[in-house]
């Protein structure tokens, strides 16, 4: 995690349990900050067993931020990773649901339940 | 849906939109260098004005993601982040009417097949873009959307 | 206090506001029509600038309250709602400079001693405001504001 | 109250005790919404034995909206009429401070203080 996150995007990440990532993701995810997020889920998806990502801090999510969980999302397919999102505020589920896209992830209410469906 | 406003649903300009684009200058205008760091004060900008005109939540979303979609495309086309980036807000009686322009490097408008504009589309009531050479020969694209207070989408 | 940016500390314009103002367009510009309800999307735009530029709580409020005051005097002291208002905004190393005009119906600039204008400059690094002709020859009114990212103000 | 909550400030005008008016301000006090503010104030201090303005939910507090605190302490203290200012957040605070109001008006954290001070 940086100091500077408003010019940016903050992004933890740690296992919450063994090889069970979890990242938690915060600020505005936009196509200034989406290769940032792009390049922490990359990295996390080559060393875990299961992914969450925690969207319940991001403040905006644009079509760069939507297309980085669709192309996750079919990677995570292609290496027999679960990914989980955990989705609860209006700013991140709306994105979502326009586009259709709750259809295709799955999403979670809290960290608690996504991380329990990764296990 | 009463439509006091510019109905641009089809896909070529039609007369509506340059009447609009050349009459007196819209209520707010923004002008920002072509670079993805200024989208965030483009997207402050709609929510304000949103916001003020009694817009509900998910309705100030949709515009902001629209706005934000719109310019990142005119942003990612433009010929360099030097490029001026024009944005129109207009808060007419029941709708935003936003328009944006900026030089381009590609003389065709964006694919309105693209992800990207299928999500514009779907979060506006009406969305067009176009290609036209602007003041000086240069191809400028430009883009114009309008978000109805009570509008049909994603109701 | 580096000071890379202009200091215009003093009461009068000097030269470094002058290039300022005409040199190649400040990064961002907002165009209003000078009225009152038109606020508030200064102040956001202010506030996201602040905050992206890190800014701590107390500054962003100082430059909202800054740019608001000022364009609260520019658009009380237009000719008519009708006027342009026209802010330009720039994110420099260290400090938002942060410049306005609009055309006047007063001669004179704005008192000094009045209250708005002491609240003003407390709240911001540098202020200064004058009167000069526009192109036309209309009297214009400007306003300079510098905020630092760490100022002396309220520290 | 206004439903119209948006384009202008919420006043919410109540009588917490026998003539102890309190008048809570949502929104952003600024050259557009400060008349109205005043208006509400007069109108209280003409029938009430003391008035707390409650400004825990302003979200901006400019000159404007600082001229008519000043104001009303001035009519208030010809006409001896305590007046209470309920300010605790930051938003509201700061600008006070800045023009050293904090000095010249009675200032409290929250509406239970400046009632009780009121009385
Ligand atoms: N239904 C969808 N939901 C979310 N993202 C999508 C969807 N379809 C495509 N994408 C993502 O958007 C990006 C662009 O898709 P595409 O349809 O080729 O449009 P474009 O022409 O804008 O690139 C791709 O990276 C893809 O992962
Ligand atoms: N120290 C102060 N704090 C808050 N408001 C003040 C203060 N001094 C003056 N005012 C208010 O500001 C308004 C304008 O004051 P004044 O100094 O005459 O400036 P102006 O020339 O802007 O009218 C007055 O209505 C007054 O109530």
């Amino acid at each position: 995690m940086t100091d500077n996150n408003n010019t940016s995007i903050t992004l933890a990440v740690r296992e919450v349990s063994p090889e069970v990532a979890v990242i938690s993701i915060g600020g505005e995810v936009d196509m200034l900050t989406a290769p940032e997020l792009r390049e922490a889920v990359d990295r996390a998806i080559d060393s875990c067993r299961a992914l969450v990502l925690d969207l319940n801090a991001v403040t905006f999510l644009g079509s760069a931020g939507l297309a980085v969980l669709v192309e996750t999302s079919h990677e995570a397919n292609r290496r027999g990773v679960p990914l989980r999102l955990v989705a609860s505020s209006r700013t991140v589920c709306r994105p979502l649901e326009v586009t259709g896209l709750t259809e295709v992830l799955s999403t979670y209410g809290s960290l608690d339940e996504a991380v329990a469906a990764a296990v | 849906m009463s439509g006091t406003g510019p109905d641009v649903t089809t896909s070529h300009p039609r007369i509506e939109v340059t009447v609009s684009e050349n009459q007196s200058s819209p209520e707010i205008e923004v002008r920002i260098a072509a670079r993805p760091d200024h989208l965030s004060v483009l997207r402050a900008v709609a929510a304000d004005l949103a916001m003020r005109a009694d817009f509900d939540l998910d309705a100030i979303s949709d515009l902001k993601m629209a706005v934000d979609e719109a310019c990142a495309t005119l942003i990612s086309r433009a010929n360099s982040p030097e490029d001026q980036l024009v944005c129109g807000f207009a808060v007419e009686a029941d709708q935003i009417h936003f328009t944006a322009h900026a030089p381009t490097s590609s003389p065709a408008a964006p694919s309105r097949e693209s992800f990207g504009w299928r999500v514009l589309s779907s979060l506006t009531d009406s969305a067009n873009t176009w290609v036209a050479p602007g003041d000086d020969g240069v191809p400028v694209l430009r883009v114009d959307l309008v978000k109805k207070r009570l509008g049909s989408v994603g109701q």
